[in-house]
């Protein structure tokens, strides 16, 4: 039992031992001493999940903070969910580490990276196995620290910089909302630990508010998991070394969201409204995610779009109440983003940090096993059979089909513009003549082992992922839906499909027809995306992300800024402090004006002297005696 | 009341002495003619008795009083090195007679009970301080702040006079216990009108000696032309003899018509307030600063004796002992600096003189700023407990207005204090280590030392008034 | 033989009363008129005068020796004023070969 | 005896220091204050153990009935327990500079600990008084003999406003305190409890003005803080770190220990004012922080904007409230201590503090930048920070007050984030601009100042019961008679 804390311990250790002795340690030593805590973590995380009977546990590992009556503790849970979670992310984690070991072997912080990546895991799985919602606030900050610190892990460069506080801050922005969604919870159910809420809502005990604070908590997941509108920070985060865009911006931390959603599931099944408007921001961003990828000609960028999107699927999933299937496919798009964005890393990194993919092309040979790998990726993230993904996308759209048909209908929409840049990319990077300098050219080479092996194991994942929730019409027992079932809200079965029904056949044809004309326009007829001045019209709007960058710009931080320094210099130094010292100069002026009355005159001062006498005379007999 | 007897025989031998002895040892046995005063005033202590055919009276408040004068001038006269230098013309020994003189009358003024004693009292300090203020004979700013202060201060008692002759004329007695009875057994419509008047007139001729707003006019025209030694005199021995002899008469002989002047009284120690405090606030001048804010401080005091109560007494005592020790330290440094600078600098008094004192003269920085933090009214110093105790008092009646501008006031207060503590730690000057004689420095520290010593354990004289 | 205080009766207080303060008035007002220091000097002893009639006045009415004794006191004191005051103003004339109180005024502000 | 030794032992170490001006100040007021703070802390200790107050009961001026009397409980036992801790770093980043063996300079910082100790240990309303204004007097002194720019008329400016807001306060306890019962009047702070409670409605108002006026200059809360971000900029950065660390406590301190639990009529006519300028304040200096230019200015404004969630949670009078005010104290302190230092240590070696001409300190100090970072994440409040203890707490009472209040000044997690990064970046990232390539690693004593403190961010924010658990009882004392 004590083997569990070791599970977040370890990568904690890591992270101590990297951090302090960088930068006075060999890289070969710190790569061992980052990659084997996960490593660990993730052998005994299928230890967990083999030996697992189906009950939840609560480890109690500390009292932390105690207000009162309010008791915070430390305390971790084990049960179905979190097992499941921390398979991904110590099984994608310690790829990602393996693969940074050489992706990231000629930078200067290479032990800090490892450090970083440390910590990352150690805060997620405190994120996931936190028996309550400030414990798992505890991850969920301290993911969007790591994220912060690895997206700026360039430091040099401002960009980056930027890039990182955008991150945080927007992430920020979600947070409060989680926090209000926390502060109100601990004023309806007076803990925050899931248990107690969880049973108290289903003993029927539910608080007027909590739509509301179903709707706080999902404030939170638009922050973390890059919902409309704080969405433009993922891509932004591709500054980061790619490992990190892997692990954190595609794999583990951005579905920190929806993780949280299904954990808080009892809380959203009696909200049907936060419910349904979870289904359309989830729309929203899925399809504009899809739409701004169509033409973004950075590879990562794309990649990240093509994640936002994704994301925006789960959400719609959520929201149709499909929890298992969005979880689902929060597992398998672990696996092939995390694939595809190591394999951009790859050939970014065989292209000598190029990634403009209009300045790529003709890579297959070169770099063969990335190039293999990428494809398999691509094909599962198209949703074509029988790749895993596939059968999760496939499960969402067949839940939403029976809740919503626009809602249906437009994510396949968005599903067709999915596998249409995916194959753009890809064959625009591997197919045709290569368009980069020479210099490039000679320097093309396949990565190291290091980077290839963990390729390879998600490639095989990626293909074969969709096992884990096989559904019935593909021969499978839906494993994954069995397993999370306790944790869930029992849901009808959907029933048998044709392949040849329009809710079948529509994803296949949104997965097929794309390719084809993706393959047309840039390998037959050898288009190649116009350069950024050429760019013209609906295109150009597109191609800069409808300018929401700009938009929020213009809307809130320039204000902000405008405000800063109108509070400071305007209302600080002219309205207040005018009016504080203005009380001074009033001083200093009755000063100037009551020492005319000393003129040194005696005749004067006599004067005045009497006069007030007769003032106070006649003051005194008029009170006195008239 | 022997003191008084003492002292006068001192001031008339010391004219005496002063065809024999040399300034330091004049000095020396005023010192001690001043120490046996004030051991023969103590000796009266708890002995309430009446002199002079019942006209003077010793109680435990007079003797209080009296002490603090005394003391007053003790420190004065330790304080007291040259009077203008080694100058032929300069007569150490008629200014210390007539100092000796002067606490004669001012003793007589905390102690009457008659108004001819008070009459005469007030006379032997005027005059005695006519004369001091004009000693700098050849001086015009001497000379002009003596005759401003003789003619008004000869109208004020004219003032005085007529209004104590109103109140003999209503009441048909000149002491204060029969006056008391008398108009506390009279119904006040039984009165006739003009008592009222008497009382005011009184009351405007002593707050003309206290310079209270507006009667204030002269204060700080002869505090500046004045000898320094002679304006710490006044603002330190008059003022205290003043209050005092005002505080006995509305106190001992209109507390039975309070209403009637209470108002009044409310109004001038506002304006008091008002004009010392924000005039001061002007001035470049130390001690015409200093001079301002004694005026301020007539303006606190005013307002205890107008709320009246039984712990007034010992407040107004309290009060005074404070304003004195802090006003001699700041008109001792000043001497000392104003001293240094003349011939170096334009005007020796005014604050830019005080630049950068304390790099070589901690000591006399030091207790400089203890007198001014005194009578800023800041805690640990003494003035912190006198503002206290005042504003305990005034509470106490439900004045409430005239507290919180006196509040106010008390931060404008702050405000040109601090300018001198400012301009002798935080500017550059370069003044260089100060020659102290050793009684300036006893004298000096005492009052340093006493006031941070009352300023965190008030109680030791609290408890005796 | 009528005694002095009879004969001072035959006058109301009033109008000693009043006469003083009109003495008292006009003494002031020299005070504020005149601009020659012994002027002002003999304004204020008129206003001293003043009082000391009204006292007498007063004394002789009650038949109360202690306001006369009063006038002693104050004629005697207001001598010694005199010298003072005197004194001052030669002082002041020596220095500035003038006694025009409307010239001094260095000391102000 | 214990309590007297913590109270006068520094005034008698600085009064040396500033009469005798010995050659070794600095080692003389380290050990002193260290001393101290071995005194405070086992005397913490004991009242840990016990859960019972210390007190110490003289007479002062016994014909008023003003006590010298000190009590220390839960509340004030975290403020001296700040205090103590705080001034060994405080003293220790003087090291190595010409300031190290200034006596003068040492003695007022001593001087300093003094008051502050008193004031939190004051058990008497007038002695509280005593020390609230007798502190600022060595301040004044530090910040205007060793200040910076223009530091003569900033720092009156700061001295005249104080002062100002503190007579009201004045005022306030005597009208108090002359409603006391008895022949003398008394002013322990527990009868001026009772006597305050039962005053009218009206009164209270008007006294609550008062006193909150003195304590929201002290503190500042808008409006009244245009002293603050020139005084902390010119003073000295010690005087800085007093002035932000311990000080500013004292008007916290103050209401809680005197305003709540004597005026609740009065916080019910204004408290909800003050909340709202205390959560005004919050945004307002949060929103000014981001474009500062220096350094310095800008943490000036980022306390600013905590002291007015403190204020605010505070002023909501609820158990969480005050116990949030206090655990956020105490990590206020340490944080903006650390963050002043870390200002310091940058502007000795590059003798600037202008955020443009920073940047990529990083590269040259990695120990810094751990710190820096460690000590901003507590004052951002991320999680296992000290900081996230005491605002979570802070946010929740203002939340459990109003919805709309709690949100707004929860947007502080947000600007806080804003500025705070923006600091970092502009200091310890960024490329390496003229004057900070050459820039040298920190020596064993910044270090030994620096990682203790970051080390305390830490704890605070992963042990906060032992502190939750040490001022509940009292903070339960002074809630329960709000009921």
């Amino acid at each position: 039992m004590s083997l569990i804390y070791l599970i977040p311990l370890l990568p904690f250790i890591g992270f101590v031992v990297n951090g302090f002795s960088f930068p006075n340690i060999s890289k070969q030593l710190a790569a061992i001493i980052g990659t084997i805590p996960p490593l660990v973590a993730f052998v005994l995380s299928i230890q967990l999940f083999i030996n697992f009977e189906g009950t939840t546990q609560i480890l109690h590992l500390a009292d932390w903070i105690k207000l009162g009556d309010l008791q915070i503790p430390f305390d971790l849970q084990i049960d179905a969910l979190s097992i499941m979670m921390l398979l991904v992310i110590t099984g994608v984690g310690t790829l990602i580490h393996i693969y940074s070991i050489g992706y990231m072997s000629h930078d200067q912080g290479f032990g800090k990276f490892f450090a970083f990546l440390n910590l990352f895991i150690f805060f997620m799985l405190i994120l996931v196995l936190g028996a309550n919602f400030t414990v798992l606030f505890i991850g969920w900050e301290g993911v969007g620290l790591c994220s912060y610190l690895l997206i700026g892990f360039w430091n040099q460069k401002n960009s980056y910089g930027n890039a990182a506080r955008k991150a945080f801050i927007m992430n920020r922005i979600g947070d409060l909302g989680f926090l209000v969604g926390i502060f109100l919870l601990i004023q309806n159910f007076g803990s925050t630990d899931y248990t107690t809420i969880f049973s108290s809502i289903q003993q029927g005990h539910v608080p007027d508010n909590l739509g509301l604070i179903a709707f706080c908590l999902f404030v939170g997941a638009m922050g973390k998991s890059a919902q409309i509108p704080l969405f433009t920070w993922l891509p932004d985060a591709m500054a980061g070394p790619t490992p990190v865009s892997a692990l954190i911006h595609a794999a583990t931390m951005v579905t920190a969201g929806i993780y949280m959603v299904i954990r808080a599931n009892v809380i959203f099944e009696l909200s049907p409204d936060v419910l349904h408007f979870v289904g359309w921001i989830g729309l929203s961003t899925a399809l504009l995610g899809a739409i701004i990828g169509l033409f973004q000609n950075d590879i990562k960028k794309v990649l990240a779009y093509s994640t936002v999107s994704q994301l925006g699927y789960m959400f719609m999933g959520l929201g149709a109440s499909a929890y298992s299937a969005s979880f689902f496919h929060v597992m398998t798009h672990a696996f092939f983003k995390a694939l595809l964005f190591l394999g951009a890393g790859s050939v970014i990194h065989a292209m000598s940090d190029e990634q403009d993919i209009r300045k790529m092309g003709g890579l297959k040979s070169k770099i063969p096993i990335t190039y293999l790998t990428f494809l398999l990726g691509t094909l599962a993230i198209s949703g074509i059979p029988p790749f895993s993904g596939f059968f999760s996308k496939d499960e969402i759209l067949a839940h939403l089909y029976h809740h919503d048909l626009l809602m249906w209908s437009l994510a396949i929409l968005g599903s067709a513009c999915t596998s249409f840049y995916m194959f753009r990319v890809f064959i625009l990077t591997f197919w045709g003549e290569f368009r980069g300098t020479e210099k490039q050219a000679s320097h093309l080479h396949e990565s190291p082992w290091s980077m290839t092996i963990p390729l390879i194991i998600l490639a095989v994942l990626s293909v074969a992922g969709g096992l884990i929730n096989l559904p019935h019409f593909a021969g499978g027992n839906e494993f994954l839906a069995h397993w999370l079932a306790p944790l869930l809200p029992s849901t009808e079965p959907l029933g048998e499909v044709s392949f040849l029904s329009l809710e079948m056949g529509a994803p296949l044809v949104a997965a097929f027809v794309p390719p084809m004309l993706a393959i047309f326009i840039f390998s037959s007829k050898k288009l190649i995306p116009s350069e950024d001045g050429q760019i013209q019209g609906i295109q150009q709007l597109i191609y800069q992300k409808f300018y929401i960058n700009e938009l929020y710009d213009l809307i809130i931080v320039r204000p902000v800024n405008f405000f800063s320094v109108f509070f400071g210099q305007v209302i600080d130094y002219l309205v207040i402090d005018l009016f504080v010292e203005g009380i001074g100069k009033i001083v200093q002026y009755a000063s100037t004006e009551f020492r005319r009355i000393q003129t040194g005159n005696v005749g004067y001062y006599v004067f005045m002297m009497v006069i007030s006498i007769a003032i106070i005379l006649f003051m005194g007999l008029k009170s006195w005696i008239l | 009341m022997t003191a008084i007897i003492a002292l006068s025989l001192f001031g008339i031998s010391n004219l005496f002495w002063g065809f024999w002895f040399p300034r330091k040892v004049l000095q020396i046995l005023t010192l001690l003619f001043l120490a046996i005063g004030i051991g023969l005033t103590a000796m009266d202590w708890n002995h309430e008795l009446l002199w002079f055919g019942n006209m003077f009276r010793t109680t435990n408040t007079s003797i209080n009083f009296s002490l603090i004068i005394q003391l007053a001038a003790f420190l004065v006269v330790a304080l007291s090195r040259g009077f203008g230098a080694d100058d032929e013309h300069t007569h150490p020994a008629e200014y210390y007679a007539i100092l000796l003189f002067s606490v004669v009358g001012a003793i007589l003024m905390v102690s009457f009970d008659h108004m001819i004693m008070l009459f005469v009292g007030l006379e032997i300090l005027s005059v005695a301080m006519y004369v001091l203020t004009g000693s700098d004979k050849r001086n015009l700013k001497s000379n002009e702040a003596a005759l401003k202060y003789f003619l008004m201060g000869a109208f004020a008692t004219g003032i005085l006079l007529f209004g104590i002759t109103l109140v003999y004329g209503a009441t048909k007695s000149f002491y204060i216990s029969n006056l008391a009875n008398i108009i506390a057994a009279t119904a006040p419509e039984s009165m006739p009108s003009f008592l009222y008047i008497g009382v005011l007139l009184m009351l405007i001729g002593l707050l003309f000696k206290v310079s209270a707003a507006p009667f204030h006019f002269w204060t700080p025209d002869v505090y500046d032309g004045a000898p320094t030694i002679f304006t710490m005199f006044m603002s330190t021995v008059v003022k205290t003899a003043g209050f005092a002899a005002l505080y006995h008469i509305l106190s001992g002989v209109f507390g039975g018509i309070y209403s009637t002047w209470v108002l009044t009284i409310y109004f001038i120690s506002m304006l008091t307030l008002i004009i010392g405090n924000v005039t001061a606030a002007y001035q470049l001048s130390v001690k015409r600063m200093l001079a301002y804010s004694s005026i301020s401080h007539a303006g606190y005091m005013l307002m205890t004796v107008s709320a009246m109560q039984s712990s007034s007494t010992s407040t107004v005592l309290y009060y005074s002992l404070s304003y004195t020790l802090a006003t001699v330290a700041a008109f001792a440094v000043l001497i000392l600096v104003s001293e240094y600078q003349t011939g170096r600098k334009e005007k020796p008094e005014d604050y830019s003189s005080f630049e950068g004192l304390a790099k070589n003269n901690p000591g006399l920085a030091f207790c400089f700023t203890i007198s001014l933090l005194s009578l800023a009214g800041i805690p640990m110093t003494a003035g912190f407990w006198g503002k206290f105790f005042i504003f305990s008092d005034s509470f106490n009646r439900n004045i409430i207005y005239p507290v919180i501008l006196a509040i106010l006031m008390s931060a404008v207060g702050i405000y040109y204090y601090f300018k001198g503590i400012i301009a002798i730690y935080f500017k550059n000057g370069d003044i260089e280590k100060i020659e102290v004689p050793i009684l300036f420095k006893i004298a000096l520290w005492f009052c340093t030392i006493a006031t941070l010593v009352l300023g965190v354990y008030p109680n030791i004289v609290k408890s005796l008034f | 033989m009528q005694s002095i205080p009879d004969i001072i009766r035959t006058i109301p207080l009033a109008h000693y009363i009043l006469l003083s303060s009109a003495l008292f008035c006009i003494g002031i007002l020299g005070v504020l008129t005149r601009r020659n220091a012994i002027i002002v000097f003999m304004a204020i002893e008129l206003m001293l005068n003043a009082v000391n009639l009204l006292l007498a006045a007063f004394s002789s009415y009650y038949s109360d020796p202690s306001g006369q004794i009063f006038v002693f006191f104050i004629m005697a004191v207001a001598a010694a004023e005199v010298a003072v005051g005197l004194a001052i103003i030669v002082m002041i004339y020596r220095n500035i070969q003038s006694i025009d109180i409307g010239i001094l005024n260095k000391l102000k502000n | 005896m214990n309590l007297l030794f913590i109270l006068f032992f520094p005034l008698l170490i600085g009064a040396y220091l500033l009469i005798a001006k010995p050659k070794h100040a600095f080692i003389i007021s380290l050990s002193a204050t260290i001393l101290e703070a071995i005194a405070t802390g086992f005397m913490l200790y004991k009242i840990n153990e016990t859960l019972l107050p210390i007190t110490f009961i003289q007479d002062w001026i016994p014909e008023v009935g003003i006590q010298f009397s000190l009590k220390a409980d839960g509340i004030s036992g975290i403020l001296i327990g700040l205090c103590a801790l705080l001034l060994p770093f405080i003293i220790g980043s003087t090291s190595n500079t010409e300031k190290a063996n200034h006596a003068q300079y040492q003695g007022l910082m001593l001087l300093m600990q003094s008051a502050m100790m008193g004031a939190f240990l004051a058990k008497d309303a007038f002695l509280f008084y005593f020390f609230f204004e007798a502190s600022l007097l060595p301040i004044y002194f530090l910040a205007s003999k060793f200040g910076g720019e223009n530091k003569s008329a900033i720092t009156f400016k700061f001295l005249l406003y104080t002062i100002f807001g503190s007579l009201f306060l004045f005022i306030g306890l005597i009208f108090v305190y002359l409603r006391t019962p008895g022949a003398t009047h008394s002013a322990d702070i527990e009868t001026l409890y009772l006597t305050a409670r039962n005053l009218s409605a009206e009164s209270q108002g008007y006294l609550f003005m008062a006193f909150f006026i003195a304590f929201a200059i002290k503190m500042p809360i808008f409006p009244f803080h245009t002293w603050q971000p020139d005084t902390y900029t010119t003073s000295p950065s010690q005087g800085t770190m007093l002035l932000s660390g311990i000080m500013l406590k004292m008007g916290t301190y103050g209401v809680i220990r005197l305003i709540i639990p004597m005026f609740p009529l009065g916080i019910a006519i204004w408290g909800n004012t003050a909340i709202v300028l205390s959560i005004i304040g919050v945004i307002y200096g949060s929103i000014i922080a981001i474009q500062q230019k220096d350094a310095k200015r800008l943490l000036a404004y980022s306390s600013f904007a905590h002291v007015g969630l403190i204020s605010a949670g505070m002023l909501t009078q609820s158990f969480d409230g005050i116990q949030g005010a206090l655990y956020q104290m105490l990590s206020h302190g340490i944080n903006v201590i650390g963050l002043f230092f870390v200002i310091e240590i940058i502007e000795r070696r590059t003798k600037s503090r202008e955020l443009a001409q920073l940047g990529g300190i990083t590269q040259s100090s990695y120990a810094l930048t751990v710190c820096f970072i460690i000590l901003s994440l507590g004052s951002v409040a991320l999680p296992l920070t000290n900081g996230f203890i005491g605002e979570f707490i802070l946010l929740k009472s203002i939340f459990d007050y109003s919805l709309i209040f709690g949100v707004i000044a929860g947007i502080t997690i947000i600007l806080g984030a804003v500025y705070t990064l923006r600091l970092i970046q502009k200091t310890m990232f960024g490329n390496v601009s003229r004057i900070t390539t050459e820039f040298s690693k920190l020596t064993l004593e910044e270090k030994m100042v620096l990682i203790p403190l970051s080390i305390f961010v830490l704890l605070g924010g992963i042990f906060p019961n032992a502190i939750l658990h040490f001022s509940e009882e009292s903070v339960t004392q002074i809630t329960q008679l709000l009921k």
